[in-house]
């Protein structure tokens, strides 16, 4: 029972260990695939088993959030993952070279890492999961070891170690808040539960700081910069998880921390900081993607939009924009997920970024465009997709918490992103093929292949056309986990 | 009693260390000098929790301070200057604050950090050392290091000195803590001081191959990726 | 599970099938079997309607993974109503299209988007909750873009017009959902009945109101917000656009009926006279707009928005007497605005599967080069000639119906006084009026140029009559159209009935009178009285025939010249000119003049060229300068990312500092 | 109303469109005899019209090459057009049919008709002028719509019907009503619009032969023999109905308001009067007028617009 905890991140470890030191390319090829499908079974089974298994003294714990965020974190990574898998014959039937072990096992540390972020109670094991995510990706993301990777990774460790470090000193100083309190302690449980009685001025303080760390790795503006460069520069599957499931740990760990402070603060702290947040993160996005030029950083902003939109709807708080925050992490981590590993299959048939150098892809390679497309029109909102189901409720929800003013706001701008989005996607999509259907750039090595595994991606997306339709069981589990924030 | 005043006295001199190695950062150049006064300082956080062992009578954090010394003020010192060596810059030239402005801003900072510290000093006050010790009351030293560190990598060219600012930002935080709660529990100080040990690595491998790959003066040399 | 209900599930599973056909058959077959599903899909949204018209009750329900209340689809009489012709025309278009349909418009995704198209707009009107109306929305919104996109391969146009209307589909669907956002927050619900609760003196609801208006406007194609009506409606294959326009742009107007009667009546004065100026304004820009043009489908495009804002002119004046408690007249205002709804449903599909079929025989859509069709496409002809004559609204179609029960409301509707009726019902009848002039030339035009006269194009010579299934659909559409006009009385019944008003009842021979204004008509005793008339001078006309035949005779008189060419016939073009120099003001055309001389004197022209172009006002004033300042902003904001890490830096130290400063205060 | 006297008014009514099929050509030669005078000349008095038409109908019609259903059809339907105006109009009696009243918009549109088979009939021949005749044709019948509307409006607020017996009547029982400001402003504009419906100056010159100033003779260029009788029988019956309308608005007496015998007399003696002196007066008018200029013409029409408009506010602030 309790061991359900410890699968994913000792699944991480072994599987790690063996991309590591395994010479094979099965191996190297799978590993990453059978962690995320370990992490998502693990999820489904906590799910399922509905109690809260607690491991070291809390040193592990998945309450229903945990439990649905180990969840996404695997259907996620499955997707990134299986989908990013090339054909078989096409790495060297050989011997993995270095790099290609190096990375599978950095992938499988990766989300070993996110999966033990999501099932702790100890604030300050979050702390160094999330960190340790970020040691973990910094590689991945100068994989292709190129200048512009190069330039990648480093704003990314710097902008993301600094903002985590304030959250570290958030963390700190919620413990002393505690300790000051009588009980030192960084259990999440104690600290929400309210029986501690944390000195406001101090949480006030320490809230804010932790929030604006995790904000950063959130992805949120103004501590947005490192992302288009990062989710540009990684590999296809690296990119999908980041902004598939890492913003939304991230964003898991701001959520615990807002649980916190409204416990002891109420909830007007909070609301501003993460109002402002996400309707910068929207501004930042709109503007940025309306003259967008290179579609990987389209997506990349596109990340920074849904964010914002989360950051919204947790300023608005209550079960019900919580349980709408909920589903859009879920939506958007699947919709994002399949659209940049398209992106990467487009990127290694075009050799280049530029959204110009793309045309006519649906008459090109429609296995391409219409996976495209249905992502695109997932992350537009478009029903079924369950994003449009979650868009209306956080709208909804926030017009009912009086926040009309924000709410229009947003859906201006959710209509700036919507043109510019449209306007790019139809420039790549549609079109008359050009006499020479040769890419006009030089193939990089290491993009990946343009050819790779369909089913993930129509797995991807069917969950996404359903999961709005689910009342049960999903819809109870996202109100079991938006009731553990206490809201 | 002699281990009281032993301590407030280990406290006050630390502390007043602590700040002054980070004016000094602000205005030293010399990247090679910069490490060596990174590394007093790391020496001066371990005397702290020392100190703060003393007054809190708590064996676990002399453990503490062994890790810290060997971390802060030996391991990534070292790890630094051999990436220095081998990059061949040794100048901090034409930071994109000159020195004077960069004090007086530290001023600013130091003054906005007792200001932001008085919440906690309020809190906290009671448990620094039995009385309303002297630990809680120098917090804002901690703060103050935090800023100035952040104030340093937002200044400094050169991607080593961007390194050093992260690591006093680092020290700030671990001073905080330290003067606030005496420390986190014993396996998170553990694993923050592996990820801050790594994140050093990183930095310092990253820094390398960029030297390699783009040459002198690489961090504002990197506007690549924009739009 | 009920009729109503049995028909709601049947379009579900019937959509499911077609989409199945379409993706799995090829080549003609295709075309044959999703054609006929479609139309099945079609028939069953008819009978649901019908019954919800005839009152029958039945409902729905789908879950939904947030709490929300369940999706609830359950049509009342009026939803049954859009239903209705939402089926009725679907049939048509989907018998048509089977013949239609070729190459990129016989595609898999076409034919898949055509049954997505008809469930949506099948959908709107049956829900009842603002979830389920949204989801059904964007449905019919996805579909029909996709719609657009058929020749998307071959015509950079399909292309712009598929991203303007994305776009400006996207903001109805926006406005709509802040729209019932806002109701819902005042009310703490998303059913209609729920909503219905809102109150409507709040200025929170006029907000609300103002919202959903410009929600149902943009979509309904009303001016300013009708620029991408013109151009989406020419670039989707011709029996989306009869769909688009005769189906899709009446739920803009379901939705403001919706609102106005059902969620939030009894508004303030100015909510009804905003519904008017915004129908008047269309009215009168679109048809205008419509006048002058030259491509056929942009002609029946800029038509639609004219008829559109007729729709609304009515609603707005039914609003206004019913505020000022007139309640005979507002009734007949009502009516009539439905009646518009339905015989311009039945006249511009027919008018738009004509104009494909123009677009089927000879590839053109150009009026300038077309004429003499009304010889090689009998058929076409007489279909496009009695839709033409709907939409001039003249006797004995039911458009002049339409537009005498409106003419009688505002006559009725006389509160002496009262400076606003005294202000705007002058007005509205004026903008009626000129709009029926207007429409009158307009479709003289249309017809005379296209099927009259001579050809003015090898490939108008060359022209051949359509396949069967279209020839079908187009002359049930015309019969449709002479029906309605005839039998007024009964459909206004009906129609009154669905709102629950009286006001109208059959007279003589299946004649309308306007209870409680004394006014009738009854078309086929006028016909009947005409004919009696009529009768000895056609006797003594025929006797006149057997004894002199006619005689053809060389081409009409040219002052003497012998050889009169067909390029002296008058265009299209030149038709509209007088009226584009009357109106020059309004519609500011661009001509340019190109003289070039022979080469030995320059008094003497060789070929003198003259063109002139018509841009869309609105759009060149109101939206080019939008999008680039957009643009403009959009590029400065690239600033932010210019690759410093220095300035990202800077960004989030400013956040600590700021937060530092917000936390301690 | 019972089914006799369904019948008495049914014959009134077919009388009454005999009497205006047979009075039309003579007010063509009344206004053309009126103005030959006028100018000096002797004139071909005013029963020519009837001549020519009788010769017209013997004659072997010729047709354009090229020409549809539009060619065979348009002329009759602008004849039955003006019969049927004829025949609601209430000219001889004021009594409408039970299930036909003589709604004013329902004239309209059924005068709408005859102009649009004009303007077909111009189109059909493929000829240069036809189409240029129809489309300024249509222009102004486009720009007269307005006006008559409004007109009509004005016309029908005091009674509360645009039913034109009634209006008729009314302006019968009191006769403030056709002196009051309302009254007479929607009279002059009703009648500037017949002008410009029938096609006379100075909106168009009917007696002119230079092919690049004709409206209505451009568009029948290309008709002939019993068609071009029909359509000339048609507008000149247009023209004394539409008169005969403007008549019995400002001089409301005289029409007959049940069918005895006696009523019927005096009420087409009276019209008949009234008609033939308003021809008179246009033709003796016309010669004072010159033909406007195509683009000043909806000046014109603009002009008398405001007047039908300012009668309809006038109407409100009064009554």
């Amino acid at each position: 029972m309790a061991a359900l905890l410890l699968i994913p991140p000792l699944a991480a470890l072994v599987f790690g260990l063996a991309a590591a030191f395994v010479r094979s390319t099965a191996v190297a090829r799978l590993s990453g695939v059978s962690t995320s499908a370990v992490v998502l079974a693990a999820g489904i089974a906590l799910l399922a088993l509905g109690k809260v298994p607690e491991l070291g003294g809390g040193l592990l714990r998945a309450d229903a959030l945990s439990a649905f965020m180990l969840a996404v974190v695997g259907a996620v990574g499955l997707t990134s993952t299986w989908g990013g898998l090339g054909p078989r014959d096409h790495g060297a039937a050989s011997a993995p070279t270095t790099g290609q072990r190096r990375y599978a096992a950095l992938v499988c540390v990766f989300l070993g890492a996110m999966s033990v972020a999501v099932s702790t109670d100890n604030l300050g094991v979050l702390w160094v999961a999330v960190e340790a995510t970020t040691i973990a990706t910094a590689f991945l993301v100068g994989h292709q070891g190129t200048r512009r990777s190069l330039e990648a990774a480093w704003k990314y460790v710097v902008l993301g170690s600094v903002g985590v470090a304030i959250a570290l000193l958030g963390v700190v100083l919620l413990y002393a808040a505690s300790r000051s309190a009588g009980e030192a302690t960084l259990s999440w449980v104690a600290l929400a539960s309210g029986e501690l009685q944390l000195d406001p001025g101090l949480t006030k303080v320490a809230a804010g700081l932790a929030v604006l760390g995790f904000a950063t790795k959130a992805g949120l503006a103004p501590m947005h910069s490192w992302l288009p460069d990062a989710h540009s520069q990684a590999p296809a599957p690296v990119s999908g998880l980041m902004s598939g499931v890492l913003l939304a740990v991230a964003f898991y760990a701001i959520l615990r921390i807002q649980a916190i402070a409204d416990m002891v603060l109420g909830p007007s702290l909070m609301r501003g900081l993460l109002l402002t947040a996400g309707l910068l993160s929207l501004a930042v996005a709109a503007a940025l993607i309306l003259r967008q030029r290179d579609y990987k950083r389209m997506l990349a902003y596109s990340s920074i939009e849904h964010m914002g939109l989360l950051a919204v709807g947790a300023a608005i708080g209550g079960p019900f924009a919580v349980a709408a925050v909920l589903l859009h992490v879920l939506g958007h981590g699947l919709a994002k997920a399949t659209l940049f590993v398209v992106a990467g299959r487009i990127l290694a048939t075009e050799g280049s970024t530029r959204i110009e150098d793309v045309r006519a892809l649906l008459a090109r390679h429609p296995r391409m465009a219409v996976p495209y497309i249905a992502g695109m029109a997932a992350l537009l909102g478009f029903p079924p997709f369950s994003l449009f189901f979650s868009e209306v409720g956080i709208v909804m929800a926030g017009w009912r918490a009086g926040l009309g003013w924000a709410m229009g706001l947003t859906l201006a701008l959710l209509l700036v992103l919507f043109a510019g989005l449209a306007r790019a996607s139809a420039a790549m999509v549609l079109g008359a093929p050009v006499s020479d259907a040769a890419p006009r750039h030089p193939m990089h090595p290491g993009h990946g292949s343009p050819e790779g595994p369909m089913t993930p991606l129509v797995l991807a997306l069917a969950v996404t056309a359903v999961a709005g339709f689910l009342s049960v069981p999903l819809g109870t589990v996202l109100l079991r986990a938006a009731a553990v924030l206490g809201s | 009693m002699t281990t009281a005043i032993l301590a407030t006295q280990l406290l006050a001199l630390t502390t007043g260390v602590l700040l002054v190695t980070s004016v000094l950062l602000v205005w030293q150049r010399s990247l090679a000098s910069a490490v060596r006064v990174l590394a007093v300082q790391g020496g001066a956080l371990a005397l702290l929790v020392v100190a703060i062992g003393l007054t809190e009578g708590d064996a676990e954090l002399f453990v503490v301070a062994v890790v810290v010394l060997a971390l802060k003020a030996i391991a990534i010192p070292l790890v630094l200057a051999r990436a220095i060596r081998s990059s061949g810059v040794e100048r901090e030239d034409k930071p994109l604050l000159n020195p004077t402005a960069g004090l007086v801003i530290v001023a600013l900072l130091t003054t906005l950090a007792y200001l932001v510290s008085t919440p906690i000093v309020a809190a906290t006050g009671g448990t620094g050392a039995g009385e309303a010790g002297p630990a809680a009351f120098s917090a804002p030293v901690g703060l103050t290091m935090v800023l100035v560190g952040f104030l340093l990598l937002t200044t400094r060219r050169r991607a080593l000195s961007q390194v050093v600012g992260f690591l006093v930002l680092d020290n700030g935080i671990a001073t905080v803590g330290f003067l606030t709660a005496a420390g986190v529990p014993l396996v998170v100080e553990l694993g923050v001081s592996l990820d801050v040990l790594l994140v050093a690595l990183i930095l310092a491998v990253l820094s390398g191959r960029m030297g390699a790959l783009i040459g002198q003066d690489p961090v504002s040399m990197m506007t690549e990726l924009r739009d | 599970m009920n009729g109503v209900a049995g028909g709601l599930v049947a379009q579900l599973l019937l959509a499911v099938l077609a989409v199945v056909v379409a993706v799995t058959t090829t080549g003609h077959r295709r075309n044959l079997l999703a054609g006929t599903a479609c139309a099945a899909l079609a028939a069953a949204g008819a009978v649901t309607g019908g019954l919800a018209l005839a009152g029958r009750q039945g409902a729905v329900e789908v879950p939904t993974t947030l709490p929300f209340s369940p999706l609830v689809l359950s049509p009342d009489r009026l939803g049954g109503l859009f239903i209705l012709v939402a089926g009725v025309v679907g049939v048509a278009a989907s018998v048509y299209a089977i013949g239609y349909v070729h190459g990129a418009s016989a595609s898999r995704s076409q034919w898949s988007a055509l049954a997505v198209f008809l469930l949506g707009m099948q959908l709107v009107p049956a829900a009842g909750d603002a979830i389920t109306f949204l989801l059904a929305w964007e449905l019919m919104a996805a579909a029909s873009t996709v719609l657009v996109l058929a020749d998307q391969t071959r015509s950079p146009a399909a292309r712009e017009a598929a991203l303007w209307y994305a776009i400006m589909t996207h903001l109805s669907m926006v406005a709509i959902l802040a729209g019932f956002a806002v109701l819902a927050g005042q009310t703490g619900g998303t059913g209609f009945r729920v909503l219905a609760n809102a109150d409507p003196t709040s200025p929170a609801v006029s907000v609300a109101f103002g919202l959903l208006v410009l929600g149902f406007a943009s979509k309904a194609g009303l001016v300013p917000l009708h620029v991408w009506l013109p151009r989406a409606h020419p670039e989707a294959p011709s029996h989306a656009s009869a769909l688009m326009s005769a189906v899709m742009v009446k739920m803009g107007v379901y939705g403001a009926l919706l609102v106005a009667l059902r969620l939030l009546p009894g508004g303030p004065t100015w909510w009804a006279v905003l519904l008017m100026g915004l129908g008047g304004a269309s009215a009168l820009y679109g048809i205008l707009q419509a006048a002058v043009a030259t491509d056929i489908k942009r002609l029946l495009a800029y038509s639609t928005s004219e008829n559109v804002g007729l729709m609304f002119l009515a609603l707005g004046t039914a609003l206004l007497l019913r505020g000022y408690h007139v309640p005979g007249a507002a009734s007949v205002a009502l009516i009539s605005c439905l009646l518009f709804v339905v015989n311009h449903a039945a006249f511009k599909a027919t008018l738009f599967l004509g104009a494909g079929a123009i677009l089927h025989a000879t590839g053109e859509r150009d009026l300038d080069r077309l004429g003499g069709l009304v010889h090689r496409m009998p058929w076409t002809g007489a279909s496009f000639g009695v839709a033409a004559m709907g939409a001039a609204a003249l006797p004995v179609t039911g458009a002049f119906v339409a537009e005498w029960a409106l003419l009688q409301a505002l006559i009725h509707g006389v509160r002496p006084g009262d400076q606003v009726v005294a202000v705007t019902v002058p007005l509205a009848l004026a903008v009626i009026a000129l709009t029926a002039g207007l429409a009158l030339l307009t479709f003289v035009k249309a017809y005379g140029i296209a099927f009259l006269a001579r050809p003015r194009s090898d490939a108008a010579a060359g022209a051949h009559e359509v396949p069967t299934t279209m020839r079908v659909a187009m002359g049930a559409g015309a019969i449709a159209v002479v029906a309605l006009g005839v039998v007024p009385g009964p459909v206004a019944a009906v129609l009154a009935r669905s709102l629950g008003i009286a006001g109208a009842q059959p007279i003589g021979l299946a004649g309308l009178e306007l209870t409680g204004m004394g006014a009738l008509l009854d078309p086929l005793s006028l016909t009947i009285l005409g004919l009696l008339i009529g009768a000895p001078a056609l006797l003594y006309v025929v006797v006149l025939a057997r004894r002199h035949p006619r005689e053809v005779a060389a081409p009409g008189w040219g002052c003497g010249g012998i050889r009169v060419s067909p390029r002296m016939q008058y265009t299209a073009t030149s038709y509209a000119e007088p009226l584009m120099r009357v109106f020059d003001d309004a519609l500011q055309p661009t001509r340019d003049v190109e003289v070039t001389t022979v080469a030995d004197s320059r008094y003497m022209a060789a070929r003198v060229e003259y063109r002139q172009r018509v841009d869309d006002v609105v759009e060149v004033r109101a939206y080019a300068p939008l999008v680039a300042a957009a643009n403009r902003l959009a590029d400065r904001a690239r600033g932010i990312q210019n690759g410093s890490i220095h300035r990202y830096l800077a960004f989030s130290f400013a956040a600590l500092v700021v937060v530092l400063l917000a936390v301690v205060r | 109303m019972n089914a006799a006297e369904t019948a008495a008014t049914l014959l009134v009514l077919l009388l009454q469109v005999t009497v205006m099929t047979a009075l039309a050509p003579v007010v063509a030669g009344i206004t053309r005899q009126a103005r030959a005078r006028v100018e000096g000349r002797a004139g071909a008095g005013v029963f020519q019209p009837w001549r020519d038409l009788r010769k017209l109908v013997t004659k072997r019609p010729i047709h354009a090459a090229g020409t549809s259903w539009v060619t065979r059809v348009g002329p009759f339907m602008l004849l039955a057009s003006s019969f049927l105006i004829a025949a609601l109009i209430p000219l001889v009696s004021a009594a409408p049919l039970p299930l036909v009243p003589d709604d004013l918009f329902v004239v309209v549109s059924v005068l709408l008709l005859g102009t649009v088979a004009l303007a077909l009939l111009g189109l059909d021949a493929g000829s240069a002028f036809g189409g240029m005749g129809s489309s300024r044709h249509m222009m102004i019948a486009a720009l007269v719509e307005p006006t008559v509307l409004m007109a009509v409006y004005a016309l029908s607020i005091p009674v509360g019907s645009s039913t034109l017996s009634l209006i008729v009547a009314n302006r019968r029982d009191d006769p403030a009503s056709i002196a009051s400001p309302a009254g007479v402003l929607g009279v002059v504009a009703l009648a500037v619009v017949v002008l410009a419906e029938t096609g006379r100056l100075p909106v168009d010159n009917p007696s002119t032969h230079l092919e690049l100033t004709m409206v209505h003779e451009a568009m029948i260029l290309e008709t002939s023999a019993r068609d071009l009788a029909q359509v000339e029988l048609g507008s000149w019956l247009r023209l004394t109905v539409l008169l005969g309308l403007v008549g019995n608005l400002v001089v409301p007496w005289g029409v007959a308001t049940d069918a005895t015998p006696a009523a019927v007399a005096i009420g087409i003696v009276a019209i008949v009067v009234k008609i033939g002196i308003l021809a008179a007066v246009l033709g003796a008018a016309e010669v004072g007028l010159a033909k406007l200029r195509l683009f000043r013409v909806p000046e014109l029409l603009a002009g008398s617009f405001v007047l039908a408009f300012l009668a309809v506010a006038a109407s409100y602030l009064v009554a």
